[in-house]
């Protein structure tokens, strides 16, 4: 910027800058049923294309799974939705208003997308208790945070998950000394108390028993609807129980979309078959 | 071979794992198994030294365990791949694989050429920094890694986790192949019961810190399952 | 009573609070009305010493607070401490008037003798106490908070963060020893006579100034325990811990490092302004990054992220120097190196750690 | 370009010079006393600086054999006088030595040292004396001699020496010394009259960077600035070009200068900053001793020179693996009594090592004292290399850039080549698991702590040929160390070295314009700055562990 | 009952951080002559007692040791402090507590307390006389480099004054100013070296600080800087400094002061063997401020003996005009703006590391605590007899400014 236009820029009463604008994001559109677009992303790390050309469409209370081989960019799609990851090219848009692209982190999440890492990720130091308050639903800016007190409801809600994660006899405990599935758990808690509109979930039931998959699948599949969800994960049975008969299923390979549609028709792509499922 | 009884450990007051015993034998593939928090990697972790042992004993072909250092435990043939791949984040492919050479023969410090077979991923990312693979890969690297060492004892730890359904597949294959044709007695803590039973010849099975069961995999019935593998 | 409740947990700061009570009340008497060579008899120079541990005890809970809970290592806090000092001598100074050496009612003496003509605006208004006493908390304060809003808002952290502010105290400290910046370069402001009217020789404004550090390490623990009990005070851990993580949670966290950071800056300030007049003499020695670092020790030796453990490293640090300087003038530094050493090695987690045990106050749910 | 080793040649001259006098004194011993040297002898006693210099006139209207060796004997202070028997002694090495020999070549021995006092000068006197042996050096032997001769004889240029200078011109068959002898004689033309004359001699004077060809031409310019006759406008006009051509050579050579000293400075920071970018950088050791391992360093240097006092020459050369070895095991120390115990407590490391610091720095005054400590400079360091006379690269400063290269490229080398740095890069980042791959921690935390510090204690060696010697000399470069390292990235040794050498040149530049401590001022400010451009330094650790 | 069986005597020098250097000597200085004057059978037929505390170059820890000294230890008198900086730390305290401090540093003026002995140098004892000499020798431009501090902001604004008073032009004088303990010279040399090459001979002036001085030096040497060409008269630089310096590269180069340790005098001989004896050390040396400390503890002795008590207020009254031998051959004298009589010297650095005296006054120099070529002090003057008793006179407005006690 020229130093005159700058000056200008001073002496102008009526220019807002952007640093004085509230980073308060618009208000979420879907008013077309799509609550998330990703159109021709392209990310690449020292000339490798980790995404490339992708193009995705979440519907409003969608439940999407995601597969795709090791490598495929999956989690570093969920980077460019969360903000953590800019993209070399293309947009995002969540629902009609917000483009993703011009906000941060905090900024995407308030705006309603919630994320759990494919390494479970919880705040060591903090209890399982407090892990899931701060996660919890509610203005964040620091006057409120300083005055935030959990009211009655709040804590019966707290206490509700924490049933629904089987972490009741480790509330107090400080969550780095949680083993890793518990870990994959509490993070679940996390995104649940954030209430978010889009989950994006990355390999939750790494980790889990078989049964405590089953549960989670069931508890994922309770949340679509209101909430949209996407989830990566790379164990079979899992994601059929997810996608069910009609769900869709989206297969990514090399950074972009290489087949999408029900599990059974996705199953019985050749190519599906080829670089991903096997035999 | 490897040889655990009575084995007692505490993380600062809780006491974890209660008079464990393990006994993996040559050339066998033992399957460890346990619902959530049940002790399974802190066993393995015992295992490595990582953490201390209370009371136990713990014998690796009739050597003590527990009286050697962690960094002697790869030489006396143990490799590891930890829970989380603990990967090098910031060191390359290659010298990931390359740090473990120090423990191989004199003569031969060189990274076998079968872990390329095995995963050619690796050969593909050679140069790139290792926090930057995807997570599947990583596990790949991961247990590349531990086979620099040489190792007659494979302790793995979830091995499967986040990696795509031909790889597992591919892994289960090459777990039974480097058990049944190269030799290699493998220890693997492992949720995935279809995988535990391909890849198994024995299973032990732990919950909240204590042995219930154990013995050839066949045995492993539904009930057992069901009383300590589901929720 | 609100004030009771946020010690309710904090079983460290209600025994502080209690011996800073009973000091507060005591000392004075013992002071003034205990005749001089009765062995009760607290002398003026032990209360000036003690009022000038209170006040760098405060400057330590500042740092605990940033460090211990927020995890920015600052290596400048001194800055914060010698701006809110020199804002207090530059008040000090103006008290002086015409008693100065030169008899000049404008310029305080060092202004005379380097020839310079007339009062610089930046010490324009510093003769009215109120406008000094803004300006203590004021000064660090825009400074921490435009040093922060830069720093956090382009997510500066771990060492890196933690050489800047050293470097921005060392670079304060440099100008600060310009005798061009009008601040007395080396020497510094001294030969205070009087604050707010009362002769700064009097045992009376001495006890008064102790009285008044002992309320302001107070009302400064009470603050930062506030914030660290409140939901914010868990936010900071969770940043500490990552914070990248709070970051996707929706939290600002430039935010909340910043305000917490001006705030520590603030308290800083006060800790400085409150340490000058007790010990007569800024100089721009208090900018240098050692002395900071040293601040950084006190709160390790007492124990981080406990607020109290800051106070009783500060305590103990400081009358170890005053004690071993006298006591063991040619080696006392083998006793204080020996010292940090030894605590670390031995205990982890500080004095305090040794105190509570490895227990960990945790507040019950609701 | 000439290799300039004053104190060297000086040192050799006067060996050479004693042993003259030795071998001549004999021979003189039997002759008549020499009335006039007994006159020098008596002025040179006496109190006042003036009967000196009237002795120094005595002996050069006498231009005895023996005057040059008795000026020499002079500069070096080994001529002394008996207080009592008032007369004249030379004594080669007064602190140790027991012989004073007289004039006459009769050796004596010494019974009180305090008996001998030392002929004293000032410093008119040695420029006199100066002048002297340069007029003397005139018809020396050695071409480069007789060019220093005329370019002493510059500075003050008189008939008698414009006489001396074309005589010399006439037989003179080095081209350097008849070059110089046409300047010299060009500066004396540019005060005639003779319009040709004048001409010429700018035309002589062009482009030389003598500092007097500047100052004659300024001085012709002021002179003629009022003169309007055509001819005096053209030749000022001659003058000015002549002048603005030497001032523009002599820009060029101040800025190749700056960067000079530039670069010296930067690789100070970097020798000071780059074992700290081993132990901190690589390992997370946050090391406040660092600046207390490069005074051990330093003060080794001072042993090994109290060690070997007749070796001074190769001291330095000896101290460097000295020092490494010294420090590297205090390092070692350290990292075995302290800081093991800390692996992952990186703050922590912070505290103890801090303690440690003030231990150390206590330590080396109660067994050195708190004074500072004189390390010699050897001959082969000091000295500068004369490019031309506005520009000069001092010998030291020089060696100390090629040192810090070395050290880099090996270090470089280390931890790129070996297994060592290997390991360590592994070990910092996961500890545990680099054990479980059969990495010997201990045994690598050890050695790269050592490695850190022992080339901290390399470059204790190189500052103590640059500044103090002492308890506090640890503090000095603390500050600087940490912030080009992180300036640079943390864990990145290339950053160390282009950030120190960056930030080197940019004080340097920074310097003539804003002053010393402006210019480190700003130099902060554009740390801080550049931080918030660059979180992570110059060269970051990028991908996505980096990010967190 | 014991205390009082001693004097007790405090010495306030610190003997770590950055002024341990210059200060441990002094209080080694201290310890000898209170240990010779006891062997002497103490002062008023008791023993002396040294109480020794480190203020570890930390200026507020000076006003607080000084405060424990005076209040908590009882001593009678304080021989301490280097710094200015120190040294008006602790002026309130003494002035607070009537108590006595002997101050044995050249300084730069500016000050009389009622209560500080000022036994070093004031400008007008070493800079200006060696300015004169350097005149004489025929220096025409002037360098005047310094660290940023009081003391050389001060003596070049008198050298300055004094300069253009002398009619040297303002285009002669560069004056440059460094940080504490620069480290860096190459470039200030290398500008030195062009001022200094126009011609016209030019001098440094150095009012360079402690640390500095090594690296400035070792730069001068490198850059073959010449004591010939360019010579340096330094104010802080005693045989203490050069003897951390390489001398050889520096002979010729000069100094100031009121003492050097090569003095030829029988005095002077005592002082340095009862120093070597002291130290078991023959290669200790000797230097201007501790013949301060040697002259102050002295005048304090007879001061002592004079009024007979060691009260503050008696000694106070007492020291004034009392003269004692110095190191030098001659006497110095409390004046009665509690500054010292003291001779001028000049010294050329040799190559052993000692001085050789080139230049001295004839007689001694009364110091002055305010300047005359300053303009806000030009009309003040010290007399702390009665009935004036006032440090700061003003003869213009007759008004005595600034005092609480
Ligand atoms: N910062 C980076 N620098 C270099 N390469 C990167 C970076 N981030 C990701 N990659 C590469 O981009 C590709 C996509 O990675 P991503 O983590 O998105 O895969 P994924 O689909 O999540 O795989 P997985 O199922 O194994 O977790 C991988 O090949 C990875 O190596
Ligand atoms: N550092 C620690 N401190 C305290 N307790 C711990 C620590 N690490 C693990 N634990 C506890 O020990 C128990 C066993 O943990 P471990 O990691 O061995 O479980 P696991 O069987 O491997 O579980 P998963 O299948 O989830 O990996 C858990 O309840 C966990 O909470
Ligand atoms: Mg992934
Ligand atoms: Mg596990």
């Amino acid at each position: 910027m020229s130093i005159i236009s700058t000056l200008e820029q001073i002496t102008d009463r009526h220019h807002v800058y952007p640093f004085l604008v509230p980073a308060q994001a618009p208000k979420l559109d879907v008013s077309h049923n799509v609550l998330l677009y990703l159109e021709d992303i392209t990310v690449s790390f020292d000339g490798f294309k980790a995404i490339n050309n992708l193009n995705m469409y979440i519907n409003d209370g969608e439940l999407r799974c995601i597969i795709g081989p090791n490598g495929a960019g999956k989690t570093t799609m969920m980077d460019i939705i969360t903000g953590k990851t800019q993209p070399d090219s293309g947009s995002a848009w969540f629902g009609q208003t917000i483009n993703l692209l011009e906000m941060d982190e905090p900024a995407i999440a308030q705006a309603g997308i919630g994320r759990k890492f494919q390494k479970p990720t919880v705040f060591e130091e903090l209890s399982v208790w407090e892990n899931l308050e701060l996660a919890m639903a509610g203005n964040r800016n620091v006057w409120s945070i300083l005055n935030a007190r959990l009211n009655s409801e709040q804590s019966a809600m707290l206490l509700e998950t924490i049933e629904l994660i089987g972490l009741q006899a480790n509330t107090q405990m400080l969550a780095g000394r949680l083993s890793h599935g518990q870990k994959q758990w509490l993070e679940i808690g996390m995104l649940l108390m954030q209430k978010p509109r889009l989950l994006l979930v990355d390999e939750p039931v790494a980790g889990m028993t078989h049964q405590e998959m089953d549960r989670t699948a069931e508890l994922l599949i309770s949340l679509a609807g209101r909430h949209s969800v996407v989830v990566v994960e790379h164990d079979m049975d899992f994601v059929r129980n997810l996608a069910g008969k009609d769900r869709t299923v989206t297969v990514l390979h090399q950074g972009s979309v290489l087949s999408e549609g029900t599990m059974s028709k996705v199953q019985q792509d050749p190519k599906v078959v080829e670089v991903y499922l096997g035999e | 071979m490897l040889k655990i009884e009575g084995l007692n450990q505490f993380y600062g007051q809780s006491h974890t794992l209660w008079d464990v015993d393990l006994h993996v034998q040559e050339g066998q593939c033992t399957v460890l198994m346990g619902r959530n928090g049940v002790g399974k990697t802190t066993l393995l972790q015992c295992i490595m030294g990582h953490q201390a042992v209370k009371s136990g004993s713990m014998m690796l072909d009739g050597a003590d365990l527990l009286k050697a250092s962690v960094e002697q435990r790869p030489r006396m043939g143990i490799g590891y791949v930890p829970q989380g791949r603990q990967i090098f984040p910031l060191l390359s492919v290659e010298e990931n694989l390359q740090i473990g050479l120090p423990v191989r023969a004199r003569n031969d410090r060189k990274i076998p050429d079968y872990i390329f077979d095995l995963f050619p991923v690796l050969a593909e990312m050679m140069h790139r920094r290792g926090g930057d693979l995807s997570g599947g890969q990583q596990q790949q690297l991961a247990i590349g890694r531990a086979l620099v060492v040489n190792p007659k004892l494979l302790i793995l730890d979830e091995p499967t986790e986040g990696i795509q359904p031909n790889v597992v597949t591919e892994i289960g294959d090459i777990i039974c192949k480097l058990n049944r044709e190269m030799g290699l007695t493998v220890l693997l803590v492992e949720q995935k019961l279809p995988f535990a039973r391909k890849v198994g010849d024995h299973f032990c099975l732990l919950d909240r810190g204590r042995n219930v069961a154990g013995g050839e995999i066949a045995t492993l019935d539904d009930e057992l399952v069901k009383k300590y593998l589901t929720v | 009573m609100r004030l009771l409740n946020i010690l309710k947990n904090d079983r460290g700061g209600q025994i502080m609070m209690l011996v800073l009570l009973i000091m507060a009340i005591l000392v004075p008497i013992f002071n003034l009305m205990v005749p001089e060579n009765h062995p009760l008899h607290v002398p003026t120079y032990t209360v000036t010493l003690m009022g000038k541990y209170l006040t760098l005890a405060l400057l330590a809970v500042a740092v605990d607070l940033v460090w211990g809970y927020l995890g920015i290592l600052t290596l400048g806090h001194g800055a914060f401490f010698a701006l809110g000092g020199y804002a207090m001598g530059m008040y000090l100074m103006r008290q002086i008037g015409d008693r100065g050496v030169y008899g000049n009612p404008e310029l305080p003496d060092f202004m005379v003798f380097l020839d310079w003509k007339e009062l610089p605006w930046f010490w324009q208004g510093f003769d009215q106490f109120w406008f000094a006493a803004i300006m203590i908390m004021l000064v660090p304060g825009l400074l921490a908070f435009i040093f922060g809003w830069l720093a956090f808002r382009s997510r500066v952290s771990g060492v890196y963060l933690s050489i800047i502010t050293q470097a921005m105290t060392y670079a304060l400290m440099l100008a600060f020893y310009r005798n061009e910046m009008g601040f007395g370069g080396n020497n510094g402001l001294t030969d205070f006579k009087d604050l707010v009217g009362f002769s700064l020789q009097e045992d009376t404004t001495r006890i008064a100034l102790f009285v008044l550090s002992a309320v302001a390490l107070a009302i400064g623990y009470l603050i930062c325990r506030y914030l660290m009990n409140s939901r914010l005070g868990r936010v900071c851990i969770a940043v500490r811990d990552s914070e990248s993580r709070a970051r996707f949670m929706g939290y600002r966290v430039e935010n909340v490092k910043l305000w917490i950071f001006v705030i520590s800056a603030m308290l800083a300030g006060v800790a400085g302004a409150l340490y000058v007049p007790q010990v007569g003499i800024i100089n721009p020695n208090e900018f240098s990054p050692i002395n900071s670092i040293e601040i950084v020790v006190w709160v390790a030796v007492g124990g981080r992220a406990t607020l109290y453990g800051a106070v009783i490293g500060a305590l103990l640090i400081n009358y170890a120097k005053t004690y071993f300087t006298a006591e063991l003038p040619e080696v006392w530094l083998f006793a204080l190196g020996g010292i940090f050493v030894l605590v670390t090695l031995l205990l982890p987690k500080g004095v305090t750690g040794l105190i509570a045990g490895l227990k960990r106050h945790k507040e019950v749910p609701a | 370009m000439t290799v300039n080793f004053r104190t060297l040649h000086r040192y050799l001259l006067s060996c050479i010079v004693i042993f003259f006098l030795m071998s001549a004194g004999f021979s003189m011993a039997g002759t008549a006393p020499n009335a006039k040297l007994d006159e020098v002898s008596r002025l040179l006693m006496s109190k006042t600086f003036d009967d000196k210099s009237r002795a120094l006139d005595v002996l050069v209207e006498q231009s005895q054999p023996r005057t040059a060796e008795l000026l020499h004997l002079l500069l070096d202070s080994r001529l002394y006088y008996h207080k009592k028997e008032k007369q004249l002694y030379i004594i080669a090495d007064y602190d140790t030595g027991k012989i004073a020999i007289d004039l006459a070549g009769a050796e004596q021995l010494i019974k009180k040292k305090r008996d001998y006092k030392k002929i004293i000068l000032n410093n008119n006197l040695r420029g006199q004396i100066n002048r002297i042996l340069a007029e003397l050096g005139l018809n020396s032997n050695d071409p480069q001699q007789r060019e220093n001769a005329v370019r002493d004889l510059l500075k003050d240029i008189t008939p008698d020496t414009v006489l001396a200078l074309k005589a010399r011109f006439t037989i003179e068959e080095s081209k350097k010394v008849r070059e110089m002898i046409r300047i010299a004689l060009a500066i004396n033309d540019m005060k005639s009259s003779d319009e040709v004359l004048i001409s010429n001699a700018i035309e002589q004077l062009n482009g030389s960077l003598e500092q007097e060809s500047r100052g004659a031409l300024v001085t012709f310019i002021d002179a003629t600035e009022t003169l309007d006759t055509p001819e005096a406008s053209a030749l000022n006009k001659q003058a000015q070009i002549a002048l603005k051509g030497i001032e523009d050579k002599v820009q060029y050579y101040g800025w190749l200068e700056t960067l000079y000293f530039g670069l010296s400075l930067g690789s100070v920071l970097v020798l000071a900053g780059i074992g700290l970018a081993i132990t901190f950088g690589v390992m997370g050791v946050i090391n406040m001793a660092h600046g207390e391992l490069i005074m051990i360093g330093a003060y080794t240097t001072y042993v090994i020179q109290l060690l070997m006092p007749n070796h001074i020459e190769w001291s330095i050369l000896v101290a460097i693996p000295a020092a490494f070895l010294v420090s590297g095991l205090v390092g070692i120390a350290i990292e075995r009594g302290v800081i093991r115990f800390l692996y992952g407590r990186p703050l922590e490391t912070l505290l103890a090592t801090f303690g440690i610091s003030l231990i150390l720095q206590q330590a080396v005054r109660s067994i050195f004292s708190p004074l500072n400590r004189s390390v010699e400079t050897p001959e082969w360091m000091s000295g500068l290399i004369q490019i031309n006379p506005v520009f000069s690269l001092t010998l030291s400063r020089l060696y100390i850039i090629v040192f810090c290269l070395m050290v880099f490229v090996a270090l470089l080398l280390v931890l790129k080549k070996t297994a060592l740095g290997l390991q360590v890069r592994a070990v910092s980042q996961n500890r545990a698991m680099a054990r479980a791959m059969g990495v010997r921690s201990n045994r690598v935390d050890a050695l790269t702590f050592g490695l850190g510090s022992g080339v901290a204690g390399i470059a204790g060696v190189a500052l103590s040929q640059l500044t103090n010697v002492g308890p506090n000399m640890g503090q000095a470069y603390i500050i600087d160390s940490f912030m080009v390292v992180v300036f640079g990235g943390v864990g990145n040794l290339w950053g160390t070295l282009v950030a120190g050498l960056t930030l080197g040149v940019a004080n340097k530049v920074l310097e003539p314009w804003a002053g010393a401590v402006l210019a480190k001022v700003l130099m902060l400010i554009f740390i801080i700055l550049f931080i918030q451009k660059r979180p992570r330094g110059l060269f970051p650790q990028r991908g996505r562990a980096a990010e967190g | 009952a014991l205390a009082e069986e001693t004097i007790k005597v405090g010495i306030l020098h610190s003997l770590s951080g950055t002024m341990a250097i210059s200060e441990t000597t002094l209080k080694d200085t201290m310890l000898m002559l209170i240990e010779e004057q006891n062997a002497k059978g103490g002062l008023l037929g008791k023993k002396l007692e040294a109480v020794v505390v480190d203020p570890a170059s930390n200026w507020p820890l000076f006003a607080e040791k000084a405060r424990e000294l005076v209040s908590k230890d009882k001593v009678d008198a304080v021989f301490g402090c280097w710094t200015s900086v120190s040294r008006k730390s602790v002026l309130p305290v003494f002035e607070e507590t009537n108590s006595l401090l002997f101050y044995p540093v050249q300084y730069e003026g500016e000050e009389s307390s009622k209560n500080v002995f000022y036994t070093g140098a004031a400008p007008n004892q070493q800079a200006i006389p060696a300015v004169d000499y350097l005149m004489a020798q025929g220096v025409e431009r002037w360098v005047l480099a310094g660290t940023d501090y009081v003391y050389p902001r001060t003596t070049n604004k008198i050298l300055e004054a004094y300069l253009k008073l002398k009619g040297v032009a303002a285009e002669d004088i560069m004056i440059n100013y460094t940080p504490f303990g620069h480290s860096d010279w190459q470039s200030i040399v290398s500008d030195i070296k062009k001022f200094g090459s126009t011609g016209k001979k030019a001098a440094v002036v150095s009012t360079i600080n402690g640390d500095a001085n090594v690296p400035f030096y070792k730069e001068l040497g490198s850059q073959g800087v010449a004591a010939s060409d360019i010579p340096v008269v330094a104010f802080s630089v005693g045989e203490e400094e050069l003897s951390g310096i390489d001398t050889g590269p520096l002979v010729g180069h000069l100094a100031a002061w009121n003492y050097f340790m090569s003095v030829d005098s029988e005095a002077n001989d005592e002082f340095i063997d009862a120093w070597h004896k002291y130290t078991k050390n023959e290669d200790r040396v000797t230097n201007d401020p501790m013949e301060a400390h040697y002259l102050g503890f002295n005048m304090w002795v007879k001061a002592v003996t004079k009024a007979g008590t060691t009260d503050p207020a008696a000694v106070q009254e007492a020291i004034i005009g009392v003269a004692v031998p110095n190191l030098t051959g001659g006497y110095a004298t409390m004046m009665p703006n509690h500054h010292i009589t003291k001779p001028v010297l000049i010294g050329e650095i040799q190559d052993d590391g000692q001085f050789a005296v080139v230049w001295n006054t004839a007689g001694t120099v009364a110091g002055d605590a305010w300047s005359d070529f300053l303009e806000g002090s030009k009309d003040l003057i010290s007399d702390w007899r009665a009935p004036l008793s006032c440090g700061n006179y003003n003869v213009k407005t007759a008004k005595c400014s600034g005092q609480n006690f």
